[in-house]
């Protein structure tokens, strides 16, 4: 356990000196970045303020990871953020009580989910297609639900679900960090997480292998609706009223990113949830430090690409490999001098 | 045999003029040169920009950055011609040059760096946006000669529609994206790439050369969109062709081209282009649905539109299949 | 009169635009106009192929709200060809004006400058460091509404303005970026006010004000554009100080033009310019609001 | 022979991936005019070595020469451009592409600067049917059996090469009709002063074709000597390492056994399209053989029986009741197996580790959420790898990794590990050493002993004999006979399928 873990930390070594990095960067460029207080009993500071801010995008990751390691995409959860808070806030405002308006919302997450899935596991429909469909419609299923109208609502459970405090921590934060414990431990003490391996790099030969794929897929991009409604309900609390047209808006491609920038593949495979959640988080720290910044706003999109491009450099596979060769020869190098010793697989048989 | 490789665009070509048909039956004014001249002038810089995205995606990879390449030329054309008084020929040349450029070190970092082309191209996305605001943010009108000419250039059709200048360059570019694609060793490259990059390799196909040729075509044509979406508005505007690139693949889709690279045909992006086209016409003649259920009616249509062309296929090959059987 | 009336709205992407939408249904329903509604989803392609179906379909007018002033002269000159008019709703363009046959717009630069004034009268001789958020970066509002405000403020050395950001027009970035202001501001003991773009940035801004544990109304003012009703409610609790209005109803006037010109030829002014009314906390907010509650905000 | 100058000489080549060494400083040579066996274990470094001489991977350490300059091609297009003509291991053409343009991809005939179809779709016309191939080359790859495609690769690289041609493994896929032409046309080349290498595990074929043979083991040169002087079991230790202990045994007296209980029995099965009806029973302890030339439909029989397709005529009886089978995770809990005959596309997970390939079926039916513990698996992974042999530097080790008959037995351990009571294996020897192969012979007779009930798909007749108790006959999608006791023999099996094929002259086969 301790060498797997030792291991999993090393393996995400990159993204979390990439962090490591762009808070520097931050504190740089505002004095007392890394401060932290408690008053009105809650913790302030910016590092807070990047946990509570990245909350939406940490959780889509979550079930990107997922979805992108049974070799799939999922565009519409930005559309299924807005349709759940959209849900959330109708609900409240027509009377129905706070856990029947949670249960309703993340129900209808996860009917988003499986309507995805079952395109992709049944009809066989490409995933990115697939759900760039409900990424179309799902603005406008919100929209109906809304009126085009932003739906505020007063409801001090529901404006405490997604925006409370819980021990000084706001509540996005408790509940990324739950579901993400949550999703981790349960796809790596289960067999899920092998499984989910087996389907994203061969989904033929792990259906041959008995595994069922179906299921799979649906359960996959099930739970990642489940994590847009959690999201959706967040951004709606935030504000107090369900934005159809902005909530999540693009917000897709930000948990893409994470999940890519947090070191998995998007051919599918191998996934780290923690990754993914670092990746986030990193795109976090780059959209406060830049609000941060005080540059004037045409800058930002600059900035954030050329940051991304500077991150995927030294992460990839390529760059990896370069940095690997060039500490080999300088290790072994040190080696030969150290004691003239013949590399050791050169000796065996 | 061979009928089955040219299954999905016949499916796409009978599915459209199907639609079309109900669309006229509906609407009878749908059957006008207008309704079709406004079909090839409206969607040229999609057209022209979908090409080189079937290109992209028949290698298998996927380019975002092109609606922000054609916000960047639109800015970069207006700002140039009037605020640094380039000459508009030189001015198309130098950013035809520019974006070209961009294209190919996407390419090279696909390639080289083995880094995803979703990934790469969205920095990409950003990065071309992000420079159209720093040439302006302000919407800046075009005022040259050369636009007048080009925009005046039209042949008008009975009935009123017109043929336009830029419907002709879509047509232009469709064509020679045909000929790219089927009767040149760079187009075979690329069908070979999508189909296994592996084996494409251990075939002897130059893979970076091509990879790189790829986003630098799918680059160069996104300007040669943004030129025309310059032409269409004589403006240029840093917020213009936002999510273009999903029209672009929907089309490619459409016209019966598969995401994960391979196979596929340029002449389906043409009708994919038409389709989509058809569909905001459709929506527009109609013009009873709100706002919010336009979007919901555009994804059911999309929906609708290939899981039909879906059921299409399965259809026809159990049948051939079924023959065949009965056959032997 | 029995008119077909073709209507390229932008989109819904906010609540007074929703509003627009509605009472432009609204008053065609009154007035018998067929109204064929297209939704451009915020794209100008999508309005300028609208247009282009409205004249194949043969309407009688066109309505057009542009997303963006520059490029309709093409697509004008065929409606014009057509001998389709055109009204342009809420933005003007830079375009000929023979190619439409009115404008009913609010001044986008006045707007920002009525937002300033009242800022510069309410401060007096104080010194002011003001925080802005802006509309979608590239957005006609964004651009004018800052113009206006910064005409507004030039001769007021004390008033300056510190920070501005973008929060795209929306609540939640509003807030967002708001945060970021009070904590690069000193946890907002630097900032005297906030003057957004937009209601719904202000909106979401007096919450990150109050959550930072201050008072918005008090130790920050907020003025703000648009005058939708959720203003007016955060007015009401003193927690807003002015607004801007933009009349959702642009298309009373544009359909008046309208029938006036089909009926007899009448020209109407090439520009019907409408009121930006301030409202502050002395204007009975509560009875604004419910006054606007129902109209499609 | 001695004195004359080598026409492809490689001196000291290494190759080493992350801490493996697969080369170590092997030296080899080819003449002109020569058909040089290359052979070895699986994952001996045969693969490797050609890779590395054609540029596919860049060689740590040594040095090649061709017509005694020095060569160091940088990529397959550069080793193609010297002459250099290849054919990897798996079969490596594009499948989407048709079969003309497969044939001419990266040397496109041109006309008018465009790419000319109509001279392609001739040449290939012409080149094909010098292999006996009349087919459509404007059709798809796809639509093409694996031998056909095979075929094309072959003639590809014998068309490239215009001093060397290199063969990994060519013949896996093809039957004897098809390898004695291949050999018609590898003499003609050798004839005409061409290079040839070529690699195998059939020890006929070498003994056949080649004149000088080269073998390797892990990774470092055991020796290279003609042919001639050679004996077999001289080949074969060199390639062990050691003697062959047990040759294949000629003796299982399979028809005075008791006959076990029959654990399916299929009836009438078939589908349209496919696989005529057909009625198999398997009993416990028995082998059932399955013989038939290619796309004969043996592997469509498999596939109905394991669920991969759903027969839409009869019935299906385990253990004498009536069931079906919906897909493989039905027939997998109702206790089958089924190791399918590509492996690339049907067996490996390649990124997985070798743990991870062997627990996946016996996973898959425990359910996800009753997961086999990490020490759990470890000693299943363990286990195989030893039982099996299976040669991988830990078990860790991405599959992908491993040589392509050392992927073989890990698909067949993650069999065994469900411990299934009917066995499908289709092809299960196939790119196989004679080491290996002698074990999974072995294995099969084993696990019957054992009392599991097997349904072995092979093309290698001599290999059915050895194990099967009963050989069912296949020829054009249907069943046509089945031999039993006294009448499994290779004539046997061969004379029955003749006599099929003749009854059904009707259908021309590609
Ligand atoms: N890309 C690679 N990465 C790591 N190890 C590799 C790679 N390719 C081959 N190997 C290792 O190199 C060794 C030699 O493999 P190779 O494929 O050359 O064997 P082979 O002789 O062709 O075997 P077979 O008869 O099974 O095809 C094996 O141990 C294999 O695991
Ligand atoms: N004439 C043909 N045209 C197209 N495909 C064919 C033809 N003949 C055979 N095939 C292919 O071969 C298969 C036929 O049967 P099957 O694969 O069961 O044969 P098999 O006896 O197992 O031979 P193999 O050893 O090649 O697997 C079909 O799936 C089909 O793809
Ligand atoms: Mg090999
Ligand atoms: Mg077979």
């Amino acid at each position: 356990m301790n060498a797997s873990l030792r291991s999993g930390l090393l393996r995400l070594a990159p993204q979390i000196a990439a962090l490591a990095v762009i808070l520097a960067l931050c504190a740089a460029i505002a004095p007392g970045f890394f401060d932290i207080s408690f008053a009105n009993g809650r913790l302030y500071g910016s590092l807070i303020d990047i946990l509570n801010r990245g909350a939406p995008t940490a959780l889509l990751a979550i079930g990107m990871t997922l979805v992108i390691a049974t070799k799939g995409i999922d565009l519409s959860v930005g559309a299924v953020m807005a349709i759940c808070g959209a849900t959330a806030a109708a609900l409240i405002t027509s009377g129905y009580g706070l856990p029947a308006t949670l249960a309703l919302t993340l129900a209808t997450g996860i009917v988003c989910g499986l309507w995805n899935g079952a395109l992709v596991a049944f009809l066989g429909i490409q995933p990115i297609i697939a759900t760039l469909i409900l990424m179309v419609a799902g603005r406008g299923i919100a929209q109906l639900i809304t009126e085009g109208v932003i739906l505020t609502f007063n409801d001090q459970g529901l404006i405490f679900v997604g925006s409370g405090i819980l021990f000084g921590v706001p509540m996005p934060v408790v509940l990324w960090i739950l579901i993400a414990l949550a999703v981790g431990l349960a796809v790596r003490f289960s067999a899920l997480g092998m499984l989910i391996e087996a389907v994203g790099v061969n989904r033929r030969a792990a259906y041959l292998s008995g595994v069922g794929t179906a299921g799979l897929l649906l359960a996959v991009y099930a739970l990642s609706g489940f994590c847009a409604a959690i999201a959706g309900t967040i951004a709606a609390a935030d504000i107090r009223g369900a934005d159809a047209n902005n909530a999540g808006l693009w917000l897709e491609l930000d948990a893409i990113l994470a999940v890519v920038i947090g070191g998995n593949s998007l051919l599918g495979g191998r996934f780290s949830i923690v990754g993914s959640l670092v990746g986030a988080m990193i795109i976090q720290s780059i959209n406060t430090g830049i609000l941060l910044s005080g540059y004037p706003p045409e800058f930002n999109l600059v900035i954030k690409a050329v940051i991304i491009v500077a991150i995927l450099v030294l992460q990839s596979p390529t760059s990896r490999a370069f940095l690997a060769f060039a500490w080999r020869k300088r290790s072994s190098a040190s080696q030969e001098a150290a004691g003239q010793q013949p590399a050791p697989g050169r000796q065996a048989s | 045999m061979i009928g089955s490789r040219y299954l999905p665009l016949l499916t796409t070509l009978a599915i459209f003029i199907l639609a079309y048909a109900l669309c006229i039956a509906q609407f009878p004014n749908m059957l006008s040169t207008r309704v079709l001249g406004n079909l090839l002038t409206d969607n040229a810089f999609l057209g022209i920009a979908a090409v080189g995205m079937t290109f992209v995606i028949l290698s298998g990879g996927i380019d975002l950055s092109i609606g922000s390449v054609i916000a960047f030329c639109g800015v970069f054309l207006a700002v140039g011609m009037g605020e640094w008084g380039i000459p508009p020929v030189l001015a198309i040349v130098l950013l035809l040059v520019i974006v070209t450029a961009f294209g190919a070190t996407m390419g090279a970092m696909i390639h080289y760096l083995a880094m995803p082309a979703f990934i790469v191209t969205l920095a990409g996305m950003f990065f071309a946006r992000g420079m159209a605001f720093l040439l302006s943010t302000a919407s800046v009108p075009i005022n040259a000669p050369l636009y007048d000419t080009l925009q005046s250039l039209y042949f008008r059709m009975p009935g009123g529609g017109r043929l336009t200048f830029i419907g002709m360059v879509m047509l232009a570019v469709f064509i020679g994206g045909m000929i790219l694609a089927h009767r040149t060793r760079f187009g075979r490259n690329v069908y070979a790439i999508g189909g296994n990059v592996q084996s494409a390799e251990l075939m002897g196909v130059p893979v970076a050369a091509t990879t790189i040729g790829i986003y630098a075509l799918s680059s160069f044509l996104a300007g040669i969109s943004g030129i025309v979406f310059s032409i269409y508005t004589s403006a240029g505007y840093s917020l213009a062709a936002v999510g273009v690139e999903l029209d672009a693949i929907a089309a490619v889709v459409i016209g019966g081209t598969i995401l994960t690279g391979g196979s596929g045909f340029v002449a389906g992006t043409f009708l994919g282009i038409l389709v989509m086209g058809l569909i905001q016409t459709y929506i527009v003649f109609d013009g009873t649905l709100s706002s919010w259920w336009t979007k919901i009616v555009i994804g059911l249509l999309l929906f609708s539109f290939i899981v039909l062309q879906r059921g299409l296929v399965w259809f026809t090959e159990r049948r051939a299949n079924a023959a065949a059987a009965a056959h032997a | 009169a029995d008119m077909t009336v073709g209507f390229s709205q932008i989109g819904s992407e906010s609540g007074w635009r929703a509003a627009e939408t509605t009472l432009t249904k609204q008053q065609a329903e009154e007035r018998g106009i067929d109204l064929k509604f297209a939704d451009a989803q915020q794209k100008q392609e999508n309005q300028i192929k609208a247009i282009r179906s409205f004249i194949a379909q043969g309407v009688d007018a066109i309505l057009l709200a542009p997303v963006v002033a520059t490029g309709w002269d093409q697509v004008l000159e065929e409606a014009k060809e057509a001998e389709i008019p055109v009204v342009l709703l809420d933005r003007t363009i830079d375009a000929p004006d023979d190619l439409y046959l009115t404008a009913v717009t609010s001044d986008l630069v006045h707007e920002g400058n009525v937002a300033g004034q009242w800022l510069a009268d309410k401060v007096g001789d104080e010194q002011c460091n003001v925080v802005e958020l802006q509309g979608t970066t590239g957005s006609s509002p964004a651009i004018d509404r800052k113009k206006g405000f910064e005409q507004a403020i030039a001769d007021h050395d004390n008033i300056k303005i510190v920070r501005s950001q973008t929060g795209d027009f929306t609540r939640t970035k509003g807030k967002e970026v708001m945060e970021s202001f009070l904590k690069a501001e000193n946890g907002g003991k630097d900032i005297c006010a906030l003057y957004a773009h937009n209601d719904d940035m202000a909106v979401g801004a007096i919450q990150a004000i109050k959550e930072a544990g201050l008072k918005p109304g008090e130790d920050i003012l907020v003025v703000s554009i648009d005058a939708v009703p959720d203003i007016f409610q955060a007015m009401a609790n003193g927690e807003a100080n002015a607004t801007v209005e933009l009349t959702p109803n642009m298309a009373g006037p544009a359909f008046d033009a309208l029938e006036k010109y089909k009926a007899d030829g009448t020209e109407p002014p090439k520009w019907i310019q409408t009121e930006s009314k301030l409202y502050t906390q002395a204007d009975d907010p509560m009875k604004v609001y419910e006054e606007k509650k129902n109209l499609g905000y | 022979m001695a004195a004359e100058r080598a026409l492809l000489e490689a001196r000291g080549l290494s190759k080493y991936f992350h801490g493996v060494t697969a080369l170590d400083g092997v030296d080899f040579d080819l003449h002109a005019g020569e058909i040089h066996g290359l052979l070895g274990e699986n994952g001996a470094g045969k693969s490797t070595l050609i890779k590395v001489l054609t540029g596919a991977y860049r060689r740590d350490d040594g040095r090649v020469s061709l017509d005694g300059a020095p060569i160091d091609p940088r990529d397959v297009m550069d080793a193609q451009s010297l002459g250099i003509g290849t054919v990897y291991q798996e079969v490596n053409l594009l499948p989407n592409l048709t079969v003309a343009e497969n044939l001419f991809l990266g040397r496109e005939p041109k006309r008018f600067g465009l790419v000319d179809s109509r001279a392609i779709n001739k040449r290939s016309r012409e080149i094909l049917e010098g292999y006996g191939l009349s087919i459509d080359v404007s059709a798809l790859l796809s639509t093409y059996s694996v031998a056909v495609r095979q075929i094309v690769a072959i003639a590809r690289a014998v068309d490239i090469s215009g001093k060397v041609l290199i063969l990994d493994e060519p013949t896996a896929s093809l039957d004897a009709a098809e390898v004695d032409r291949l050999f018609a046309i590898l003499s003609d080349l050798k004839a005409r002063g061409l290079g040839i290498i070529f690699i195998t595990h059939f020890f006929d074929q070498v003994y056949r074709i080649c004149d000088r043979v080269t073998v390797l083991r892990n990774g470092r040169l055991v020796g290279s000597r003609p042919l001639e002087s050679l004996k077999r079991i001289e080949l074969v230790s060199m390639m062990l390492g050691r003697e062959l202990e047990s040759a294949e045994s000629g003796d299982h007296g399979r028809a005075s056994e008791v006959r076990g209980e029959v654990v399916a029995a299929f009836k009438k099965v078939g589908k349209k399209g496919r696989i005529a009806p057909f009625d198999i029973e398997v009993r416990r302890g028995e082998v059932l053989g399955i013989a038939g030339l290619l796309g004969s439909g043996r592997t469509e029989s498999a596939e109905l029986m394991f669920g991969i397709h759903e027969p839409d005529t009869g019935a299906i009886e385990i253990d004498g009741a009536k069931t079906s089978l919906g897909s493989p995770r039905d027939a997998i809990r109702k206790g089958f197996g089924f190791c399918p005959e590509d492996r690339k596309q049907d067996g490996i997970i390649d990124d997985l580790s070798v743990r991870e390939n062997i627990a996946l079926a016996l996973q898959a039916r425990r359910g996800w959420a009753k997961p086999l513990s990490r020490r759990e698996q470890d000693a299943l992974a363990d286990r195989y790898i030893e039982a099996l042999d299976i040669r991988t530097s830990d078990r860790e080790k991405p599959i992908k990794f491993l040589s392509g008959g050392n992927q073989q037995k890990v698909i067949l351990a993650r069999w065994l590990a469900t411990d299934p009571r009917f066995l499908i294996l289709d092809e299960p020897t196939r790119g196989i050493d004679v080491g290996a192969h002698a074990e999974i012979i072995r294995l099969i007779e084993e696990l019957c002993a054992e009392g599991m009930a097997l349904a072995v798909i092979s093309s290698e007749l001599e290999e059915l004999v050895a194990y099967a108790t009963r050989v069912r006959i296949l020829a054009d999608r249907q069943h046509v006979a089945e031999l039993e006791g006294e009448d499994v023999s290779a004539n046997g099996i061969m004379r029955a399928i003749a006599a099929a094929e003749g009854d059904n002259t009707g259908e021309a086969r590609s």
